[in-house]
């Protein structure tokens, strides 16, 4: 977790997303549990009172819930540009995984790694960038100092 | 051509005359051969050497930097009003092209312009997709003019407005302590909320006083 | 009004642009100041320690620089070649005398940072003697800077009105006669 | 000391014996007093009495003139003594001012006398060493001693520019230790007498570099 | 793993240090020699990269601020004040832009830098009037300025 | 003893490693891996190595799909309100159809079952790109009247070229639910597939709803974008002073204004361009020919108002414009 050590990039959003209008950009979750497995406690009880009024509020996500035996229950959410994110969610409570699923539907699907500017323009300057001209006095030959 | 006014800054003009300071200050100043500080740099004052012509100028006998010319307030007067009326008729029919700005958001000054994105270290009350307006605006400039607030335009001048688009987690950080020889070592993987705001619009409204 | 294509802005924002200094009665501490910024580039917006962004310096007339107090004696420069026995001490003027440009030179050196880059400022940093400089530099020349200390008038250079009007002091007695 | 003011009461009295009045030579000589007579080979530059020195065909003429000086602008306070307190110009004058100390000086460059000048001790000495600064940093260039026409330096003396150098150019020994940063050997530069001159901005008097 | 008896808990050699390691060394593997590969001497080397790391983020925002103050001073040399004078005189006429905007605005808005510079050169030279009392000498009291003793 | 001693040291120490590491880590480290775990790993890794990825699956053959939820998902993600079946049918490409009903043949199935009831889209895809261009068209027009006509198509054409438009379509997650032929679906399929489904938007809710649309994805990708990436100048001079012929301004008249390190190898010129005695536009650039074509592009620039600091395009909808702006303080 050093600079160094790992990949990073610039700030930017998906097809600048935000200026005509904000598309959420969580395409798809799937909720792999197991029935009777003590790990997925939490996640069944989630799926039994939360998963519905969340699809409810976000219409723009398709939510698949699908029971397997696995030992370790896991939400799987697809984004709009491709990426796939795996969350393990061992032995969490519902409260917890509401709070995790609300989470992925807010991020915007690039991947989570060091972002070196927190800011991004694309015109950075409007009055024109400086260069080593703009504060000196219009000359003919090499500007001479005042007398 | 793009219109080269150098116009400096409406506030400058409108209350310089008040920024006189309280002249009590002045008066408790003690006499010294050498300038206080605070007055780092002093000129003497014309009232001893009396008529200059029969004092000889010497290199020392006036001060090395050029003289403070003073205008007079009806001057300084007549410029702001002249700088506000163009600024205002340049707002009204809008010859400005892209305008930035400077706000204050999340204890933090951003240079903004349109359509750009910024990062905030923290989470925002607003959800995702909804407009906020920020307030504490600095600065606004175009190509040609910049008004600078002291220290912020008023609201009813400038509105600026932004769209939350996402609400992630930064990288996870590691916050490491080690002492050698103590055989102390902590080690926390911190990874803090952000939000991503996108700027939609800087509006400006044409009444400058 | 200046809205260029990207690569000639960034060609136009990091160009490297000369300087000229007139060390005539110049003091070169004042003369080092000047060129150690500019050459570093600490005179641009734009600067940061990795792009490397500083500038050419031209300095001319060094022969006639000029040290204030006794320092052409006092002032010692010493060296070691490095083999037993090679430290060498040599006073200010011995070392004028024998090259022109070194005080300059040794001044710019000393107040640059001490650093890999220091080489490369050095060689973006142009000694004459005397102001006489050669056809291309004085092409490239942008900008001269104006001299840090404004050079004294010496009494035959005051014009006779600037005489009349410094008024006599004090007059002699009547049967003094003045040798 | 005794044989100068026997020699001075032997001059007074030649000067009263041939007051020579001629109105051009006068306005001619006065106003050309000052450093152009040694152009012509006489000894004298200014003052109340000359010796002129005359050359027609194989005759030279030696006249003693005695010029008087035109009445002197009113000072600031003449009750003062010392010339410079009359004129208000204690602390105000440098080693630059040249036309002030040219006044103090013979045209050879030396001091005048105190005891002519009327110079206070103090002022004395402060105009005394700027003249010296001013020789050294070839202000004064007219005032050099006279050497006979063949004279040969014995060694070349480097043409060097120097300012505000205190002591004479052979009397100063190279530091070859410059000893550690809290007991380094510093370089003099100008002069401590002048160290309560006025002074404008912050930046401190460094008479040590 | 579930051991009946003591001497096959002692015996055992840990289900999975191959994960542990890995976990480890795939913050080391940019390293320069061995560190990059071998356990113990990754467990060193890493450690001290997180402890670098730790401290390189305050230092980071100390230099950035050199940075750019140093950036404000080039640029307000450019139009002949110094860096003291503009953000004392900015502070004076209350305008709170802070440093990293300053810089900004020195490189990508020259124009309204050079507002900036005016404002705080005129907020100087008011300064100075009202300092010298414009020259007008008030009734009564005695020149403040120059009597040397 | 001494064994002893090591192995508590190297459990205590471990022990603080793991209960940090376990503790905190917002992903769990999970313990229970099986010690033939590691040998499985380096064999699959080496298998990948040598026969090279497998080739990749299209969603919908992905567990976890069901395709009318969504088909209803994309509708609602893009705030618009299509008609289910008309975007279904947008989304049957013709090359599908036949791959199906050759699949059908394989299979030996009866003719009347292999003639699919499934419709293409290819009217959906001629509705939609003819009011795409036509939209963009007057869109570019209105933004910069002063825009020369070639450069209005050079930006239609750039807006509405592969590259952009097959962006815009992966990231609104049309490559999932296009029905084609091939998978990973080539290019043309997913540009006609996204202009089906901008015929069908316009279909089911008219010019103005796919304007919006049409503004919303495909104008932002005009942000940043300099005129002269998207259309190839070769003489700007020449362009430039046909623009002032029909302005009858006088011809421009380059002049060196400022040149620094002429004689070095990394020399820069300004180059200002005149017309009767008025500084048009001023360019850098390393040679001076350089530096007077970049000041005629800088001088078209300004006349076509296609500068970097023009007036930003209106990007609010009616609907955005009264919506109620949060008041969020923020420390």
């Amino acid at each position: 977790m050093t600079s160094r050590g790992t990949p990073s990039r610039f700030l930017q959003s998906v097809l600048q997303n935000g200026v005509g209008r904000y598309v959420c950009q969580l395409k798809r979750i799937s909720i792999i549990f197991s029935k009777n497995a003590q790990s997925s406690l939490g996640v069944r009880e989630f799926i039994e009172e939360g998963v519905v009024d969340y699809a409810k509020k976000n219409p723009g996500t398709v939510v698949y819930v699908s029971p397997n035996t696995c030992r370790i229950p896991k939400i799987v959410a697809e984004y709009l540009n491709g990426n796939v994110r795996e969350e393990m969610v061992t032995s969490q409570t519902s409260k917890e995984i509401l709070e995790l699923i609300t989470k992925l539907t807010n991020q915007s699907g690039l991947d989570i790694i060091r972002l070196r500017k927190p800011f991004h323009t694309d015109s950075p300057s409007i009055q024109g960038q400086w260069h080593p001209f703009t504060n000196r006095p219009p000359s003919i030959g090499p500007i001479r100092p005042l007398p | 051509m793009a219109l080269t006014l150098m116009c400096g800054c409406v506030e400058l003009l409108a209350n310089i005359s008040r920024l006189r300071p309280d002249p009590r200050r002045i008066s408790s100043f003690k006499q010294t051969g050498i300038l206080f500080p605070s007055f780092e740099r002093h000129r003497s004052s014309h009232s001893i050497s009396g008529p200059s012509s029969l004092v000889p100028l010497t290199s020392l006998s006036s001060p090395p930097w050029p003289e403070v010319k003073s205008i007079s307030s009806e001057e300084e007067q007549r410029q702001h009003t002249a700088v506000v009326q163009k600024v205002n008729s340049l707002i009204t029919n809008e010859e400005y092209g892209r305008l930035f700005a400077v706000i204050h958001f999340a204890s933090r000054q951003w240079k903004v312009t349109n359509e750009d994105l910024i990062l905030i270290e923290n989470h925002v009350a607003a959800g995702c997709g909804d407009r906020i307006r920020m307030e504490k605006v600095l600065m606004v400039g175009g190509e040609n003019f910049t008004l600078i607030g002291r220290p912020i335009i008023g609201k009813e001048l400038v509105r600026v407005e932004a769209t939350v688009i996402e609400k992630t987690e930064s990288s996870p950080k590691v916050y490491m302590q080690f002492w050698k020889r103590h055989r102390f070592q902590r080690k926390k993987i911190i990874a803090s909320p952000q939000t991503i705001l996108r700027i939609n619009s800087i509006e400006m409204v044409p009444q400058l006083t | 009004m200046s809205n260029f294509s990207r690569t000639a802005q960034q060609w136009a924002t990091f160009a490297r642009s000369w300087f000229l200094i007139d060390a005539k009665m110049q003091p070169p501490g004042k003369i080092a100041t000047m060129c150690s910024v500019r050459l570093q580039g600490k005179h641009k917006p734009i600067y940061h320690a990795l792009s490397d962004c500083g500038d050419h310096v031209v300095v001319m007339n060094t022969r006639h620089i000029a040290f204030s107090g006794n320092k052409w004696e006092q002032k010692v420069y010493s060296s070691h070649t490095g083999y037993p026995g090679g430290f060498k001490q040599v006073t200010a003027a011995q070392l004028h005398l024998k090259d022109p440009k070194a005080i300059v030179k040794l001044a710019v050196y000393g107040m640059l940072p001490r650093n890999l880059l220091r080489p490369n400022m050095m060689q973006r940093l142009h000694l004459f003697a005397e102001d006489e400089l050669p056809e291309d530099v004085l092409a490239n020349l942008t900008e001269e800077l104006p001299q840090p200390r404004d050079v004294p008038r010496t009494l035959s250079q005051y014009t006779q009105e600037e005489r009349d009007a410094f008024p006599r002091l004090w007059t002699p007695p009547a049967d003094y006669k003045m040798k | 000391m005794a044989a100068r003011c026997v020699l001075r009461s032997i001059w007074t009295s030649f000067s009263e014996i041939r007051p020579v009045v001629n109105g051009s030579n006068f306005s001619y000589l006065t106003r050309a007093c000052i450093p152009q007579l040694s152009f012509f080979g006489n000894t004298q530059c200014r003052g109340i009495r000359q010796v002129v020195e005359k050359q027609e065909g194989k005759t030279i003429t030696i006249e003693g003139h005695t010029v008087d000086v035109p009445a002197a602008p009113e000072p600031p306070n003449p009750a003062a003594k010392c010339p410079i307190y009359r004129w208000n110009l204690q602390n105000k004058y440098n080693y630059t001012d040249v036309l002030l100390l040219s006044q103090f000086i013979r045209s050879d460059g030396g001091m005048l006398p105190k005891r002519i000048t009327g110079l206070c001790p103090e002022e004395h000495r402060k105009v005394e060493i700027c003249v010296k600064m001013a020789h050294r940093a070839g202000l004064l260039p007219d005032h050099k001693p006279k050497l006979p026409a063949d004279h040969v330096p014995r060694r070349p003396k480097p043409q060097l520019n120097r300012y505000l150098t205190r002591w004479s150019i052979d009397s100063v020994k190279p530091i070859y230790r410059t000893g550690l940063k809290w007991c380094k050997r510093r370089m003099p530069v100008g002069d401590p007498v002048l160290k309560n001159n006025v002074r404008y901005g912050v930046k401190p008097l460094y008479l040590k570099h | 793993m579930v051991f009946l008896t003591l001497s096959c808990l002692v015996r055992s050699r840990g289900p999975d240090r191959h994960w542990k390691v890995q976990e480890l060394l795939k913050h080391a593997r940019h390293f320069r020699g061995r560190k990059n590969r071998c356990y113990s001497l990754a467990v060193r080397a890493v450690r001290r990269a997180f402890v670098y790391a730790t401290k390189g983020r305050i230092l980071k925002k100390r230099n950035m601020r050199t940075l750019w103050i140093s950036r404000i001073a080039a640029a307000t040399r450019e139009h002949n004040m110094k860096y003291p004078a503009l953000i004392h005189n900015l502070g004076k006429t209350s305008v709170q832009v802070n440093r990293r905007i300053l810089s900004e605005l020195a490189i990508t808005e020259p124009r309204t830098f050079l507002s900036l510079a005016k404002l705080a050169q005129a907020r100087r030279e008011e300064g100075f009037r009202a300092a010298l009392g414009d020259g007008q000498e008030p009734a009564g009291v005695f020149s403040r300025v120059m009597v040397t003793h | 003893m001494a064994s002893g001693y090591i192995v508590n040291r190297g459990a205590l120490t471990l022990g603080i490693h793991y209960r940090n590491v376990c503790r905190t880590t917002t992903f769990t480290q999970i313990r229970e891996k099986k010690r033939w775990m590691k040998s499985y790993t380096y064999i699959m890794e080496k298998k990948r190595k040598i026969e090279g990825t497998p080739p990749p699956k299209p969603r919908s053959q992905k567990p976890n799909w069901d395709y009318h939820a969504e088909v209803q998902a994309f509708n609602c993600r893009l705030h618009e309100n299509f008609s289910l079946e008309l975007l279904k049918t947008a989304f049957v490409n013709p090359c599908y159809i036949e791959s199906e009903q050759k699949r059908r043949q394989d299979l030996g199935m009866d003719s009347e079952t292999i003639a699919l009831v499934l419709k293409g889209n290819i009217e959906l895809r001629l509705q939609g790109s003819d009011f795409t261009t036509s939209f963009l068209n007057d869109w570019c027009r209105a933004s910069f009247p002063r825009l020369h006509s070639d450069g209005v198509a050079a930006v239609v054409a750039h807006l509405t070229s592969s590259t952009v438009v097959c962006h815009v379509a992966r990231n609104l997650g049309i490559e999932d639910l296009t029905m084609s032929a091939e998978f990973p679906i080539p290019d043309d399929v997913l540009h006609a597939t996204l202009m089906a489904v901008i015929g069908a938007l316009l279909e089911s809710s008219g010019a103005e709803r796919a304007g919006f649309f049409l503004r919303d994805f495909f104008a932002t990708q005009l942000i940043g974008k300099d005129l002269f990436d998207m259309w190839t100048v070769v003489n700007p001079m020449g362009l430039l002073m046909e623009e002032l012929a029909q302005k009858n301004m006088s011809a421009p008249e380059p002049r060196l204004i400022r040149s620094a390190g002429a004689s070095t190898v990394l020399p820069l010129y300004f180059v200002g361009l005149y017309s009767d005695k008025k500084l048009l536009a001023q360019g850098p650039g390393d040679t001076v020919i350089a530096a007077e074509e970049e000041a005629s592009r800088v001088a078209l620039r300004n006349l076509y108002g296609f500068t970097d600091n023009r007036r930003p395009s209106d990007f609010s909808t009616m609907k955005q414009q009264h919506q109620p702006v949060q008041f969020v303080g923020c420390n």
